[in-house]
């Protein structure tokens, strides 16, 4: 039960960042290798507002906006220029893991490849009877905040304009644009909202290790994609599903073969499904979703 | 044979000689329209193939890599046979994290000395070798860009339904250059291994993919040479310049991949880029009158 | 035209070669121009007794005159650039060993002769180590290595300067089987496996546990040397194996790994990890309602382990190779030289460089040249060195025998570990 | 030409495009005026659809000038001429598959104000009754003729000043293109101009005032609706 709940409130980190990935590669088919650092660069954000004083919720504000910041920079500079001349899918991929090295270094030289503190003021702390069991307030914190962000995603998605804009732009670009939709608004929102999403994951990631460095974010990026090719890519659901079960897979490893598996879990995933099903659970074939 | 060289120069050479390979194994693949990232997985399974055989088994040397080179073949073929019906990003990412359950299987399995490496491996690879290997691989190389194979493959790499369409067995090119590529890259990873004696899995990390892919986007992706040309010419800039080694080294080489992909998807020796270049050359007299 | 592509090709290849070649021994006479860390000017100096040298004929015109040996030349490879976290470490090891150079020079020990550092950047790389060396040796012609920061650094390019028969003192690498490279390699910093191993099975002894736990982090060769040694002490202690989990240096998760270990009902938890994560590791344990004694590793009484985990390292014991708190040997004096030469806390790579620099230079003292042989011979028989790390002297292994120092956390204040010590958590 | 419409709301003239070498449009004039249904007839490839997705921003002309209501309309992009009042329906209906056949009619409205929106649905339902019992189903499940009825619907959301429709007619059976026309023919009266591009010439001259005759990229004919005899039709169109 105890591990059961290890695994969701992981897996709930992965849902977020899984999200993110899945609506960047819905909406523009691009793959975001920038992903983890834009987590890292959005929890370092938070941590600057907190050393200023700031209380909490403000410095997750201004965490998120740090990253939905980078990560619209990252799309209106070196994607839109890559878009206006066709680039191939792997020029995405190779310019994405060359921006990810970019922000990685800068990073590691602004912090001296420091490990630094990350204050737990303000964050819920020590355990809380549940069902029987102790379980870490934190733990439920990040878990309740997550789910509220994945629903407050699917309402905004499925209910509002904006929403409705994402998904016809994903489906058809061309069709929306005749609609009077500007595609380019509506992929700095997909990445304002990854981003948002991205360095809420950074900031659970940071507190619940009261630190954060420029490689936090390191092991999240391809967690993050075995999450999608599970879900299957572009679909919302796939990706709060699948970061949920790769969170529990990896703890009932660790539980039942061995805590050095888990660490391939997310691999293997990965491997497995794009042999047995390259769709996913939810994923429509060659399709994209929404 | 290149004894006159003295040995620091000669082991820069050698490990020069090694990137090449490495980097040719990358482009042989995409030059067949495959965008893999296993290849420092193939280098890992060469390494640890032919160190382990030679160290525990007393195998010869050439023996060693024979077998690196076998195995590497086989696992490449036995990889691509399921996954080479996926196509470009989850033809990556399913390379990726082949690479990775490699690597990682590697630093947790009891025989290879787990995250410890290997050391004392036997260094017999002298330049000679590398030098020959290295030139017969170019040889090759340069006969497959003018035989039917080679416009096969780029064919493949253009177009694949079109070059279905003109019945090239797509599937079987595929096949036959994911074998060679991990045949290759094993072997580059048996070669170093006898060159510095020591190999860990920490060495077969996501950085050694970031440089070929710079080395291999720098030259460009249309011919052996370009490729060649920008891994010697890096390995002498990281000689002579400050920032190799540093912490901005990863910055380096992600800005360079950024511009190249920004100025010339297909490498600053492709046609596309030479001709743009051209173009522009051409255009200033006009400007001028 | 194939063949004229792959001449052109070869031909360039071999003019990279020449190229670099003769840049190269142009250049040997004046070595540093090329090794923009070597701190000063060298003098052009020749060896005696140079039977070291390997390099080719481009060197032969540099035996001039045999002289006094007034200058001996002593290669220091260290990763000084690369990863920050190591080369931090490597530059704390190079600062060390210039101060240590310092004193040696002020004592007047050494007489007429004066020892020259040649710092090499090993840029935390295998094939850069290799190079580096070999380049000490062709074209610096240096009389011994001190150095070295890395475990895989080392054993590729330790080798080398055996086969040279040069007196080798890895300074910085803390793995096992160092000294088995050659009979020439010595070390400072002991094995820290064995260490662990000796100290653990007591102080388990002392808190009175009959089972462990154990959490250790699976992608390190320093960490998993550690855990190793120490699952195999406190076995062969009696002390009952309950769970073995592991994680990555990656990891931000422990969660899972510490409720395995809560719900084995082991008596104590033993942790080989690296400082970066002690914070996560202590504070989930304690979320979780871990409250079992734990045996962790050194540095888990850094100064920002401590400000990240607070009162979760309450109670935690760990033995230290070097510590501030040690009294003996050289070490009072070290501690206060780095706080007012270099305007830093002493820690153990400031103290594993400086003691490196010192052992050599005892060696050499001793030994009155700088003959490989000789200084081997000294290192042998050097007896009760007063160093950072205590009193010490090398056994037949030529590993040094330091017993370590056990520390315990209490208050966020790092203490001395002894049976008596009461903790309350 | 334009002399006789006053008040031109979309005015074409020396419309030039270029795909790379070839010239897919040359010198094109073209007017219409308010309330007016205009039809640009021609064969297979002569330019029809170049022709409007050039006005609506998708393809950049080489040369000319479109005006909208008076304001130049080249080098916008699409989204905006779209806001200006030129929306167009394209061929092939393009429903955005997975949403609702509601949500693709909301998705039309992007100018009108929220509290509005529901009126224009209603609106849309009483010019196509037969969707009404399909609001609820994804488009992409929709019959071809409720594709097209649901295409020219979410382009009047916008409340456009002129609605353009590429080949309305395609691959419908004749009882739904009845519907259609029927429904194109209230639209015009309710206000909106008309610009059709159609193969069908005696279908769009049953709706439109005038027309306009294009070959290989040129215009060859225009004229009112009924200076287009059979003859003449037959000689350009078949």
């Amino acid at each position: 039960m105890q591990q059961t709940i290890n695994g969701l409130a992981s897996g709930s980190i992965y849902a977020l960042l899984g999200l993110g990935v899945t609506l960047i590669w819905g909406v523009l088919h691009v793959l975001t290798f920038t992903h983890a650092q834009v987590l890292t660069w959005g929890a370092f954000g938070s941590l600057i507002a907190i050393n200023r004083g700031y209380p909490v919720p403000v410095a997750i504000l201004v965490g998120m906006a740090v990253a939905a910041g980078l990560s619209v920079l990252i799309d209106s500079t070196v994607l839109e220029m890559l878009r206006r001349r066709g680039a191939s899918e792997y020029a995405f991929v190779v310019a994405t893991i060359g921006l990810a090295f970019m922000l990685e270094s800068i990073l590691r030289n602004r912090t001296r490849a420091r490990v630094e503190p990350y204050s737990r003021d303000g964050f819920p702390r020590g355990p809380i009877e549940l069902l029987g069991q102790n379980v870490p307030k934190l733990q439920l914190a990040v878990l309740a905040t997550s789910l509220i962000a994945m629903a407050g995603l699917a309402i905004w998605l499925n209910h509002t304009r904006a929403g409705r804009g994402m998904k016809a732009v994903a489906y058809s670009p061309e069709t929306a644009t005749l609609l009077g939709i500007n595609p380019r608004f509506i992929y700095a929102v997909a990445y304002t909202v990854s981003g948002m999403l991205a360095a809420l994951a950074g900031v659970f990631v940071a507190v619940s290790t009261a630190s954060v460095s420029y490689s936090s974010g390191d092991r999240l990026l391809l967690t993050a994609f075995a999450v999608i090719i599970l879900g299957g890519m572009g679909s919302v659901p796939g990706a709060v599903v699948g970061g949920l079960i790769l969170g529990v897979i990896e703890v009932y490893a660790t539980v039942h073969v061995s805590s050095k598996f888990s660490e391939v879990v997310a691999y293997l995933v990965i491997l497995v499904v794009l042999l047995v099903r390259p769709s996913g659970l939810f994923g429509a074939k060659e399709a994209t979703r929404v | 044979m290149f004894e006159w060289i003295p040995a620091y120069q000669r082991f820069l050479l050698d490990v020069t000689l090694i990137d090449i390979i490495l980097v040719i194994s990358l482009l042989i693949l995409f030059q067949c329209g495959l965008f893999s990232m296993a290849t420092a997985g193939f280098a890992a399974i060469g390494g640890y193939t032919s160190a382990l055989l030679v160290t525990d088994a007393d195998w010869p040397v050439p023996l060693g890599i024979l077998a690196a080179v076998f195995v590497g073949a086989t696992l490449a073929v036995s990889f691509g046979l399921p996954v080479l019906r996926l196509r470009g990003i989850y033809l990556a990412l399913g390379s990726l994290a082949l690479a990775q359950v490699i690597v990682i299987g590697i630093a947790n399995v009891g025989f290879t000395n787990g995250v410890f490496g290997i050391s004392g491996i036997p260094t017999e690879v002298t330049t000679g070798w590398l030098v020959a290997i290295v030139a017969v691989i170019l040889l090759v190389m340069e006969l497959i860009h003018r035989s039917h194979f080679g416009r096969a493959m780029k064919a493949i790499r253009l177009d694949e339904h079109t070059a279905a369409g003109l019945g090239i067995n797509v599937f079987a090119y595929r096949m036959a250059t994911f074998g060679i590529g991990g045949a290759m890259a094993a072997m580059a990873g048996a070669l170093e291994a006898h060159r510095t004696a020591v190999i860990s899995p920490d060495q077969y990390d996501f950085g050694l993919l970031v440089v070929l892919l710079t080395y291999m986007f720098v030259g460009g992706v249309e011919h052996w040479l370009g490729p060649v040309l920008a891994t010697i010419g890096f390995r002498i800039l990281n000689e002579n310049l400050e920032f190799a080694g540093t912490d901005w080294e990863n910055f380096y080489y992600g800005s360079i991949l950024v511009v190249v992909m920004l100025l010339a998807p297909d490498g600053l020796t492709s046609r596309r880029f030479t001709q743009r270049l051209a173009r522009i050359f051409r255009r200033r007299p006009d400007l001028a009158t | 035209m194939i063949a004229r592509r792959v001449v052109g090709a070869l031909a360039a290849l071999m003019l990279v070669t020449t190229a670099c070649g003769s840049d190269d021994d142009s250049s040997s006479s004046s070595a540093d121009d090329e090794n923009p860390a070597a701190s000063e000017p060298v003098e052009e100096s020749a060896e005696a007794d140079d039977t070291a040298s390997t390099a080719d004929g481009a060197s032969a015109d540099s035996d001039a005159e045999p002289s006094e040996a007034t200058v001996v030349r002593v290669g220091v490879p260290l990763d000084l650039s690369g990863p920050a976290a190591i080369s931090n470490i490597g530059l704390s090891e190079l600062s060390a060993m210039e101060l240590a150079l310092e004193e040696v020079t002020a004592s007047g020990m050494l007489g007429e002769t004066t020892i020259e550092m040649i710092p090499i950047d090993t840029k935390g790389d295998k094939q850069e180590a290799v190079a580096g060396v070999l380049k000490l040796i062709e074209q610096d012609d240096v009389d011994a290595i001190v150095g070295f920061t890395l475990t895989p650094s080392f054993l590729a390019a330790g080798p080398q300067a055996v086969e040279a028969g040069l007196p080798v003192i890895a300074v910085g690498v803390a793995a096992p089987g160092i000294t088995e490279v050659g009979d020439n390699v010595f070390r400072i910093i002991p094995q820290v496996s064995s260490l662990y191993a000796a100290n653990d099975a007591m102080i388990a002894e002392t808190l009175g546990a009959t089972s462990a736990a154990y959490l250790y982090t699976s992608d390190s060769e320093t960490t998993v040397g550690i855990h190793e040694a120490r699952l195999a002490a406190l076995e062969d202690a009696g002390i009952e194996t309950k769970s073995v989990q592991s994680n990555t240096t990656a990891d931000t998760d422990f969660r899972a790994q510490l409720t395995e270990i809560q719900n084995s009902g082991a008596d104590i938890m033993v942790i080989s990890g690296f400082p970066g994560q002690f914070a996560g590791q202590f504070l989930q344990a304690e979320e979780i309602g871990l409250d079992i004694p734990v045996l962790s590793t050194d540095g888990s009484g850094r100064n920002e382990v401590l400000d990240q985990a607070g009162s979760a390292m309450q109670c935690v014991i760990y033995t230290a190779s070097w510590a501030a708190q040690n009294e003996t040997g050289r070490n009072p004096h070290f501690v206060e030289a780095v706080q007012t030469e270099l305007d830093d806390e002493a820690d153990l790579y400031y103290a594993a460089g400086y003691d490196g620099m010192w052992m050599f230079s005892t060696a050499l003292a001793d030994a009155g040249s700088a003959d490989p042989d000789a200084i081997v011979e000294a290192l042998n028989n050097i007896t009760d060195f007063e160093g950072a790390f205590g009193v010490y002297e090398y056994d037949d292994n030529r590993e040094p025998d330091i017993s370590g120092i056990n520390l315990q956390i209490q208050d966020n204040e790092v203490i001395p570990w002894t049976p008596d010590t009461q903790c309350e958590r | 030409m334009t002399g006789s419409q006053g008040n031109a709301v979309l005015e074409v003239s020396d419309l030039t495009v270029r795909y790379g070498a070839a010239v897919a449009l040359r010198g094109i004039d073209l007017v219409i005026g308010e309330q007016e249904a205009v039809a640009v007839l021609g064969p297979n490839g002569a330019g029809k659809t170049t022709l409007l997705r050039t006005i609506s921003g998708l393809l950049k002309p080489a040369a000319g000038q479109i005006e909208l209501d008076s304001h130049s309309m080249v080098g916008r992009p699409a989204y905006r001429i779209a806001r200006a009042g030129f929306v167009h329906a394209p061929e092939g209906r393009s429903m955005i598959a997975p949403l609702t056949v509601t949500e693709n009619l909301q998705l039309g409205a992007g100018r009108r104000a929220r509290s509005d929106v529901a009126a224009g649905i209603d609106e849309m339902i009483e010019l196509f009754p037969s969707l009404r019992a399909r609001m609820g189903t994804k488009a992409g499940l929709l019959s071809g003729g409720e594709q097209q009825m649901v295409a020219i619907a979410r382009a009047l959301m916008a409340q456009p000043k002129v609605l353009a429709i590429d080949e309305p007619s395609m691959g419908l059976a004749p009882v739904v293109v009845d519907a259609v026309l029927e429904a194109l023919r209230k639209v015009i009266d309710s206000g909106t101009s008309l610009l059709l591009a159609e193969q069908n010439a005696r279908l769009a001259l049953a709706v439109a005032d005038r027309a306009y005759v294009l070959v290989h990229g040129e215009v060859v004919k225009s004229g009112n609706s009924d200076e287009f005899g059979d003859e003449l039709i037959e000689s350009y169109l078949t």
